[in-house]
C-alpha cells in the first residue's frame, strides 16, 4: 500500500474519529447548553456567565438535582461568531438539551434561534439586548435576564437630561452590536425629547492604543455630558484620557461596564463615573452567595453578565423543576407565570420574554464602588 | 531586400547613466547575427529594450516581417512585442522550475492561441482543437531539441545543457520572426556547443532570423552572416566576421587602451 | 488652531506608538524578508512581563524608578528570549523553503502566543500601573500632551537613532546589511549569518517589550490581543514607509498616527481605519515601494 | 543494516538545557500570577516544573526522530537511486490507483447525513464551503502566485449581496448565487487594477488593507447595511418551494454545498489544464519570462483576481443561507489568515492537497473540543508544526501529465 493510501485513509479516519465525538451516549440527565464567546476577545464577557451558570448548576446537583435527576452542563464556544454560533445550536440541538441558557452576543443569539425554534429548544440568554430580538414574538421561547437596549438607553437619557440637565450630549459607541444599537437608541431619544442637543455621534474602535484624538473632539463639542455604548476596557481608556486632559464633564455608560474590572481598569479616574445596571442587588441574598463562591474559585471578582448568567439559570432550573416536565411549551409557561428569585430579586417574564422586574438604576462609581443614585 | 528589424538612434538612461548611446541596428531576413562586446557594453540592455523590458529613453525600433506591412515596436509592452514576432532567451536561464518541460513550451504558444476562461471551463470542439494542436507543435519542438523523453519531467530537474536548449524550444514556440539569443553556449561543452550551433543554423534553415549574444568568438565567427560590436553603449564597428576581426576600433576595445597607448 | 495642535499632538503619540512597533517588523523583515506576524506579540509578552514585574517588584516597595527599569529590562529580556526561541523554533527550519511557509508559520506562532498567555494569565483586561512619573514641568501643557505621550515620543525617537548608527557604523551592523543583500555571499565572506538572524530578532523583540512597557503604561491596561491589532497597525506603518527601511518605519508611523488623529478630528472617528487603509492603498500605488523603500528595477 | 541509532549523552543533554531554557523561558508569565489592584502574587510552581519536563521529553524525540531520519538517509542513499521516489511519503500515485480510493470517499460523503447527526452534518456543510474558498484563493495565490490576505472581502460582498437582496427584495437563493459570483469577480478586478504594479508582500499588506477596508464600510455604513447588527433572518436555499423542516433543510443543504464544491473542484481543474492556467502557472513562477513569453500579465493578473473572487462571492451566499444571518464580525483578517493557511498547507497550486487540507483545518478545532480550553494553542502550535515537518504542504503539487506518442 502506497503512502498516499496511507494519507488519505488518515484524513477519513479523522472524520470518522470526529464524528464519533458528538455521539454522546444517553444517560439520565437533564441536558443544558450553554453557549457563548469562551475564546478570542469578547470571552471576558463570555466566561464569567459560564462559571456563573456552572455554579448554579453545582449547587441543583449537590442538593440531588432536578426531581432527582442531576443536570448535564453542555459548553459551546461559539466565539460571538453567527455562524459558529449556528453550528453551536445545532450541537447542541442534535445532542438533545433540553433548554440553553446562551448565547452571549446579539448577533449570534439572532443566528442561532431558527436553529432553537425549530428544535422547540428554550433559551434564556443573560446578555443578548437587542430589542429586535423578540419583538415580532417569532420566538416565543426565547427569554432573556436583561433589560433590553431601548429600556437601558432611556434610563441614560433620562438621567442624562433630567439629573444631569446637559444642554449638549455627546453620544460615543464601541462600533460594535451592544454598543452601537444602544447609542443608536439613545441618539434617537435625544432627537425626540428635544431638550438637548446631540453635539456628536461617533464610533471609537476597540483596541486602539490611544484615544486622545477622539477625546480632543469631545472637548472641542462643548459637550456637557457623554454617554458611551460599549464595554469597560475602551470606557476606562476613554474616561482616563479625557481626565488627562483635564475634561471633567460626566461620563454616563451601560451595564457592558457597571462591573469591578472597569474600576480596577480605570482607576482613580473611575470615581463619578455613572453607569445604568440592574436595580440594586448588592444586599440581596443570592448575589451575595454567589459573587462569594465565585470569589472563593477564582479569587477575583466576578465580571460582566454575572447576575444575569446566575438569574437565567436559577429561572431555567426553577422553571424545569415546577412544570415537572421538560417541554418546552410547559418550562415556558412557568417562566411566564411564576415568579423565582434571582439575583435582582424576585422576576418573571412577559410575553415576549423579557424579564418584568429587571429595571434599570443608575449607579455612579463612590470609593471604587458601584453605588446606586437612583 | 528590406531588413527585418531596423532600430536607429536607440538611447537607454539609467538615472544619470547611459546604457545605450544612439544605437543603430539593421537584421536582414534569414541572417544569424552576433552582438559583440565586452562585459558591460550594454548587450543585454539592447536586448531588453528590444523585448520591451525596458521602455527606452529615446529612438525607433520597427520589425518588418516580409511581405507584411512594417510594426512599430518602441512603447510596446512585452508580451506585444513578442506576439509582433520577437522571442527571446535570457542570460541566466529563466524557466518556469516547477512546470514540466512540456509545459513550459506550451506556455510559449500563449500569444498563438486563443482559449478563454469560458473555453477552459467548458472545453468546447475548437478549444480541444487548439490544445491539441498545441500539444503536437510542442512535442515537434522538444523532438527537435531531443527532449521528447523528458516532456512529463519539471524543468528544475534537467541538466544545464538541457534547459539551455528548452528555453530555445519555448522561445520558438511563440513563432516569432527574430529570435534573440543571449549568450546560448555559455556553460557548455563542446559536444553540446555543436549541437547548438547545428540547431542554431536548423533554425535560420526555417527562415527565421537570429541576433544573438555570446562571448564565444570561435562560434560567433563560425556562425555569423553579420556581426555588430558595442562598447560603452555604442555601435562601434560592424561588418562580416572577416571586416569585424580586422577593424581597428575592435581590437582596441577589446585588447584594451594599453596597447593603443604603446 | 489650538484644536489643530491638540490632534497633531494625539497624532505624534499615536504615531510613536506604531514606531516603537513597527521598527522590529522591519527589521525583520530587512534581513530575512519575513512578515514577522508574531512581532506584535512580543510587544504583548513585553507587556506582561513588565506588568508581572512591576507588581512583584512593587510589594518590595522598590521606589517608582527602579521599578520602571527593573520592569523595562525584564520586559526586554524575556521578550528578547522569547523573539529568539520563536525564531529557532518556527522560522530557522523553514529558511529556503517556499516563501509562505514561514507565514503561515508565524500566523501559527501569533494565534500559539495569544492563547498561552490567555491561558497563562486571564482573558480579561489587566489595569496596568502608569509607572512613568508625572513631569511637573508639563502640568500647563496638559491639555495637549502628557508625560507617557513624551516618554514614547521621545523614546522611539532615541530609538530609531541608535537603530541607524547601529545599523550604519558598527561591525554587527554591516554584517546585519550584508546578510540583508545576500545571505550565502554573507556566510562565504565570514559572518555568522544564524548569529545575526537570532541577534535581529531578539533586538526587535526587546525593542517592542520597551514599548510594550510605554504603550502600556500610557493606556493603562493590557490583554492577550493588544499585540495582534497593533501589530497589524505598526506593519502597515512600516510598509507605508517603506518596508526593509528604519527611518521609513519611523516617517511611516507618524504619517498613519497623523492621518488617523485628523480624520477623527476633522471627519470622523468612526472611519478612522479606513483612512489609515486608504491611504495607505494610495501611497502603495504611486510608490509601489513605499514612501523611503528602494523602489528596484528587477534585474533581467 | 546497522543498528538502530541511539541517543547519545549528548542529545540528552542537549535536552535537559532545553527543558532548562523553556522553564526560564516560562517563568514570569506561567508561574507568577499577580493581582495588581489587590497587590497580591501567586506563585504557581508546578507550573514550572511541567513545563520542564515536557519540553525535555519533546527536545529528546526531536532529537531521536532526526537521527532515525538522519539514518534512513544514509541507508537510501546507499541503495540504488530510483528508490528515491519513496522520500516523498504523500507523493501521489497515477490517477487509476486512486480511482478505488475515491470511490469509498465519495460513498463516505453521501452515507454522511444518515450516520451522522445534524450537528456533524452541519459542521462537516462548513468545512465543505472552506473547500470551495480554499479552492478560490488557490487560483490567486497557488496558481497565479499572487498573496492575497483580503480574500474575506469577497466572501462578505458574497454574502451581503444575498443578504441585502433578500431584505430588499427578496431576492432569493438561486438567483442570488450567480449574482453574488459576478458581484465578487467585480470587486475583484476592482481591487486588481490598483495593485498591478505591486510585488509579493507590498501585495500582501494591501490586499490586507482592501479586506479591512470592506468590513469598516460595512460595519459602519448603517443605512446600507443595518452596522453592526447585521442582517437576520436570510432564507435558506429553496428546492422548488419545497416546505422543509429544519432537519431536512441542513441535508439539503449539505448536498448542495457538496454539488458546488464539485462543481468548484471541476472548473478549478480544468482551468489548470488551460492555456489560461499554464499562464497563471508561468506568472508564478517568473513573471519576466512569462511576459517575454508573450502573456500579458496584467490581464492574467485580473482574470486570476476576478475568477478567485468569483468564488468568495458564491460561497458568501451560501454562507448567508446557511447562518441566515450575517454582521461584519464574521468578516475578519482572520478569516482570511485561515484560508490562505489552507492552500498552503494545502500545497499551493494542488487542488487535492487543499480539499483534504480546509477538511482537517476545519474539522480539527471540532477535534480538539476534547481539549477545549487548549483548542486554539493547539491549532496555532499544529499550524508550525505543519509548516516544519512539510513546507511546501501536504501534497506535492502535480502538473498534468501528458501523454506522449510512442
Amino acid at each position: 500500500m502506497s503512502h498516499a493510501h496511507f494519507f488519505l485513509i488518515g484524513l477519513a479516519t479523522l472524520i470518522l474519529s470526529v464524528g464519533a465525538t458528538g455521539t454522546a451516549p444517553a444517560s439520565e440527565t437533564i441536558k443544558i447548553g450553554v453557549a457563548g464567546a469562551h475564546s478570542g476577545d469578547l470571552a471576558p464577557y463570555g466566561l464569567p456567565s459560564l462559571k456563573a451558570v456552572q455554579l448554579v448548576v453545582k449547587e441543583i446537583n449537590d442538593q440531588g438535582g432536578i426531581h432527582g435527576l442531576p443536570v448535564e452542563l453542555l459548553v459551546e464556544d461559539d466565539g460571538c461568531k453567527p455562524e459558529l454560533a449556528t453550528n453551536s445550536a445545532t450541537k447542541l440541538v442534535s445532542s438533545g438539551v433540553r433548554a440553553v441558557i446562551g448565547h452571549i452576543c446579539s448577533g449570534a443569539t439572532k443566528a442561532a434561534l431558527p436553529i432553537y425554534h425549530a428544535a422547540k429548544v428554550l433559551v434564556i440568554s443573560p446578555s443578548a439586548t437587542a430589542p429586535s430580538l423578540n419583538q415580532d414574538g417569532e420566538y416565543p421561547f426565547f427569554f432573556r435576564t436583561i433589560a433590553t437596549d431601548d429600556i437601558q438607553a432611556k434610563t441614560q437619557v433620562d438621567f442624562a437630561l433630567q439629573t444631569l440637565k446637559a444642554g449638549k450630549i455627546a453620544v460615543l459607541h464601541d462600533k460594535g452590536d451592544y454598543g452601537k444599537g444602544l447609542a443608536e437608541h439613545a441618539q434617537s431619544l435625544i432627537e425626540q425629547s428635544g431638550k438637548a442637543q446631540m453635539v456628536l455621534f461617533e464610533g471609537i474602535t476597540p483596541g486602539a492604543v490611544d484615544y486622545s484624538a477622539v477625546v480632543q473632539k469631545i472637548k472641542r463639542s462643548e459637550a456637557e455630558a457623554l454617554l458611551f455604548g460599549g464595554y469597560h476596557p475602551e470606557a476606562s481608556k476613554l474616561v482616563s484620557q479625557m481626565r488627562q486632559k483635564r475634561i471633567t464633564i460626566p461620563l454616563v455608560s451601560d451595564d457592558g461596564i457597571k462591573n469591578d474590572t472597569f474600576i480596577k481598569l480605570a482607576g482613580k479616574d473611575a470615581e463619578g463615573v455613572y453607569a445604568t445596571g440592574p436595580a440594586d442587588v448588592a444586599s440581596n441574598p443570592a448575589t451575595k452567595l454567589y459573587r462569594e463562591k465565585y470569589k472563593q474559585i477564582e479569587g477575583t471578582d466576578p465580571g460582566a453578565f454575572f447576575n444575569n448568567a446566575v438569574a437565567a439559570a436559577l429561572a431555567l432550573t426553577n422553571a424545569l423543576a415546577k412544570a415537572m416536565s421538560a417541554d418546552a411549551e410547559a418550562v415556558a409557561h412557568v417562566l411566564r407565570t411564576e415568579k423565582v428569585a434571582t439575583p435582582f430579586g424576585p422576576i418573571t417574564f412577559d410575553a415576549k420574554g423579557d424579564p418584568v422586574g429587571i429595571g434599570f438604576s443608575l449607579y455612579q462609581v463612590n470609593n471604587g464602588q458601584f453605588v446606586q443614585i437612583r | 531586400m528590406h531588413p527585418l528589424l531596423t532600430v536607429s538612434g536607440l538611447t537607454m538612461d539609467f538615472g544619470g547613466i547611459r546604457a545605450l548611446d544612439q544605437v543603430d541596428l539593421r537584421i536582414l531576413p534569414e541572417k544569424i547575427v552576433a552582438l559583440i562586446g565586452p562585459n558591460g557594453a550594454g548587450k543585454t540592455t539592447l536586448f531588453n529594450c528590444l523585448t520591451g523590458m525596458y521602455r527606452p529613453t529615446g529612438g525607433h525600433m520597427a520589425l518588418t516581417p516580409p511581405g507584411l506591412p512594417e510594426r512599430r515596436l518602441h512603447g510596446l509592452p512585452p508580451y506585444r512585442i513578442t506576439a509582433a514576432g520577437l522571442a527571446r532567451t535570457f542570460q541566466n536561464i529563466r524557466l518556469f522550475p516547477n512546470m514540466t518541460v512540456l509545459e513550459n513550451v506550451m506556455v510559449g504558444r500563449h500569444c498563438r492561441t486563443t482559449a478563454k476562461v469560458f473555453g477552459a471551463i467548458f472545453r468546447p470542439a475548437a478549444t480541444v482543437r487548439e490544445e491539441q494542436e498545441t500539444v503536437d507543435r510542442c512535442l515537434a519542438l522538444l523532438e527537435r531539441i531531443g527532449l521528447v523523453d523528458q516532456a512529463n519531467e519539471y524543468a528544475q530537474n534537467l541538466p544545464y545543457g538541457a534547459q539551455r536548449r528548452l528555453e530555445i524550444a519555448r522561445a520558438l514556440a511563440t513563432s516569432p520572426k527574430l529570435l534573440l539569443l543571449d549568450e546560448p553556449a555559455a556553460g557548455m561543452n563542446p559536444q553540446e556547443t555543436v549541437e547548438l550551433e547545428n540547431l542554431i543554423l536548423s533554425i535560420r534553415e526555417d527562415g527565421l532570423s537570429i541576433l544573438l549574444i555570446e562571448h564565444d568568438m570561435k562560434l560567433v565567427m563560425r556562425l555569423s552572416d553579420h556581426i555588430f560590436v558595442m562598447d560603452y553603449g555604442r555601435m562601434i564597428a560592424e561588418g562580416t566576421p572577416d571586416e569585424v576581426r580586422r577593424h581597428p576600433a575592435v581590437i582596441r576595445a577589446y585588447l584594451g587602451e594599453v596597447e593603443a597607448d604603446a | 488652531m489650538e484644536y489643530f495642535f491638540e490632534l497633531l499632538f494625539s497624532g505624534l503619540t499615536r504615531g510613536s506608538i506604531y514606531a516603537l512597533i513597527a521598527l522590529g517588523y522591519t527589521m525583520v523583515y530587512g534581513i530575512i524578508g519575513l512578515i514577522n506576524f508574531a512581532h506584535g506579540e512580543m510587544f504583548m509578552i513585553g507587556a506582561f512581563t513588565a506588568l508581572i514585574a512591576s507588581s512583584v517588584l512593587s510589594i518590595y516597595h522598590l521606589p517608582l524608578p527602579a521599578i520602571l527599569v527593573l520592569a523595562g529590562l525584564a520586559a526586554a529580556v524575556w521578550a528578547g528570549a522569547y523573539g529568539f526561541t520563536v525564531e529557532r523554533l518556527a522560522y530557522r527550519p523553514l529558511r529556503g523553503a517556499p516563501r509562505l511557509a514561514p507565514l503561515i508559520s508565524a500566523i501559527g506562532m501569533s494565534i500559539f502566543l495569544q492563547n498561552y498567555v490567555l491561558l497563562a494569565q486571564t482573558a480579561d483586561f489587566v489595569p496596568f500601573p502608569s509607572l512613568i512619573p508625572e513631569f511637573a514641568f508639563l502640568e500647563p501643557y496638559s491639555a495637549i500632551i502628557n508625560s507617557s505621550s513624551l516618554t514614547i515620543l521621545a523614546v522611539s525617537t532615541l530609538v530609531m537613532t541608535a537603530l541607524t548608527l547601529l545599523i550604519l557604523y558598527t561591525r554587527t551592523g554591516k554584517a546585519m546589511r550584508a546578510t540583508a543583500q545576500d545571505q550565502k555571499m554573507a556566510l562565504l565572506v565570514g559572518i555568522n549569518v544564524d548569529r545575526i538572524i537570532s541577534f535581529t530578532f531578539v533586538t526587535g523583540s526587546a525593542l517592542a517589550a520597551i514599548g510594550g512597557l510605554l504603550i502600556a503604561s500610557h493606556i493603562g491596561q493590557i490583554n492577550f490581543a493588544i499585540g495582534f491589532i497593533a501589530g497589524i497597525k505598526a506593519f502597515t506603518a512600516a510598509v507605508l514607509g517603506g518596508i526593509g527601511s528604519i527611518p521609513g518605519a519611523v516617517l511611516g508611523s507618524f504619517i498613519l498616527g497623523l492621518t488617523e488623529a485628523f480624520a477623527t478630528g476633522y471627519i470622523s472617528s468612526d472611519y478612522e481605519d479606513l483612512f489609515a487603509f486608504a491611504l495607505l492603498v494610495l501611497i502603495l500605488i504611486f510608490r509601489p515601494a513605499g514612501l523611503l523603500g528602494k523602489a528596484t528595477a528587477e534585474k533581467v | 543494516m546497522k543498528s538502530p541509532p541511539m541517543l547519545t549523552n549528548k542529545d540528552v543533554r542537549h535536552a535537559v538545557l532545553t527543558g532548562f531554557w523553556f522553564m526560564f523561558l516560562t517563568f514570569p508569565l506561567l508561574v507568577i500570577k499577580v493581582n495588581p489592584t489587590e497587590q497580591t502574587v501567586t506563585w504557581r510552581w508546578a507550573n514550572m516544573l511541567w513545563v520542564g519536563g515536557v519540553s525535555a521529553v519533546i527536545a529528546l524525540a526531536c532529537r531521536l526522530v532526526a537521527t532515525r531520519r538522519a539514518g534512513r538517509a544514509e541507508l537510501l542513499r546507499q541503495m540504488p537511486a530510483q528508490t528515491t521516489h519513496e522520500l516523498h511519503p504523500f507523493a501521489l500515485p497515477s490517477r487509476d490507483r486512486l480511482i478505488p480510493l475515491f470511490g469509498v470517499i465519495a460513498l463516505f460523503f453521501i452515507v454522511f447525513p444518515f450516520v451522522f447527526s445534524a450537528y456533524q452534518v452541519n459542521i462537516m456543510t462548513t468545512a465543505l464551503m472552506y473547500v470551495i474558498l480554499g479552492l478560490g484563493l488557490n487560483i490567486v495565490v497557488g496558481f497565479a502566485g499572487l498573496l492575497n490576505l483580503g480574500y474575506v472581502a469577497f466572501y462578505a460582498v458574497g454574502a451581503y449581496t444575498y443578504g441585502l437582496l433578500h431584505f430588499h427584495f427578496g431576492l432569493g437563493f438561486w438567483a442570488a448565487l450567480p449574482i453574488g459570483g459576478l458581484l465578487g469577480a467585480l470587486f475583484g478586478v476592482m481591487l486588481g487594477f490598483p495593485v498591478l504594479r505591486l510585488r509579493g508582500d507590498y501585495l500582501a499588506i494591501v490586499t490586507l488593507g482592501f479586506g479591512e477596508i470592506i468590513r469598516l464600510i460595512l460595519e459602519n455604513w448603517r443605512e446600507f447595511s443595518q452596522g453592526p447588527s447585521g442582517i437576520a433572518n436570510i432564507a435558506r436555499p429553496g428546492l422548488f418551494g419545497i416546505d422543509m423542516s429544519l432537519e431536512h433543510s441542513l441535508v439539503y443543504q449539505y448536498y448542495l454545498t457538496i454539488a458546488i464544491a464539485l462543481l468548484t473542484i471541476f472548473v478549478v481543474n480544468r482551468l489548470r489544464d488551460s492555456r489560461i492556467g499554464r499562464a497563471w502557472f508561468a506568472l508564478r513562477e517568473d513573471d519576466i519570462a512569462c511576459q517575454a513569453m508573450g502573456i500579458d500579465t496584467t490581464a492574467a493578473k485580473l482574470t486570476a483576481f476576478a475568477l478567485g473572487a468569483a468564488w468568495a462571492g458564491m460561497a458568501g451566499v451560501l454562507f448567508a443561507a446557511k447562518t441566515t444571518f450575517i454582521n461584519p464580525a464574521s468578516f475578519t483578517f482572520m478569516e482570511s489568515a485561515i484560508i490562505l493557511c489552507i492552500v498552503v498547507l494545502g500545497g499551493m497550486g494542488s487542488i487535492i492537497g487543499v480539499v483534504a487540507a480546509a477538511l482537517i483545518l476545519m474539522l480539527l478545532p471540532e477535534y480538539l473540543r476534547a481539549v477545549a480550553e487548549y483548542r486554539m494553542l493547539a491549532f496555532g502550535a499544529i499550524l508550525v508544526v505543519m509548516m516544519i515537518v512539510r513546507p511546501r504542504g501536504l501534497t506535492s503539487q502535480t502538473r498534468r501529465i501528458y501523454h506522449l506518442p510512442h
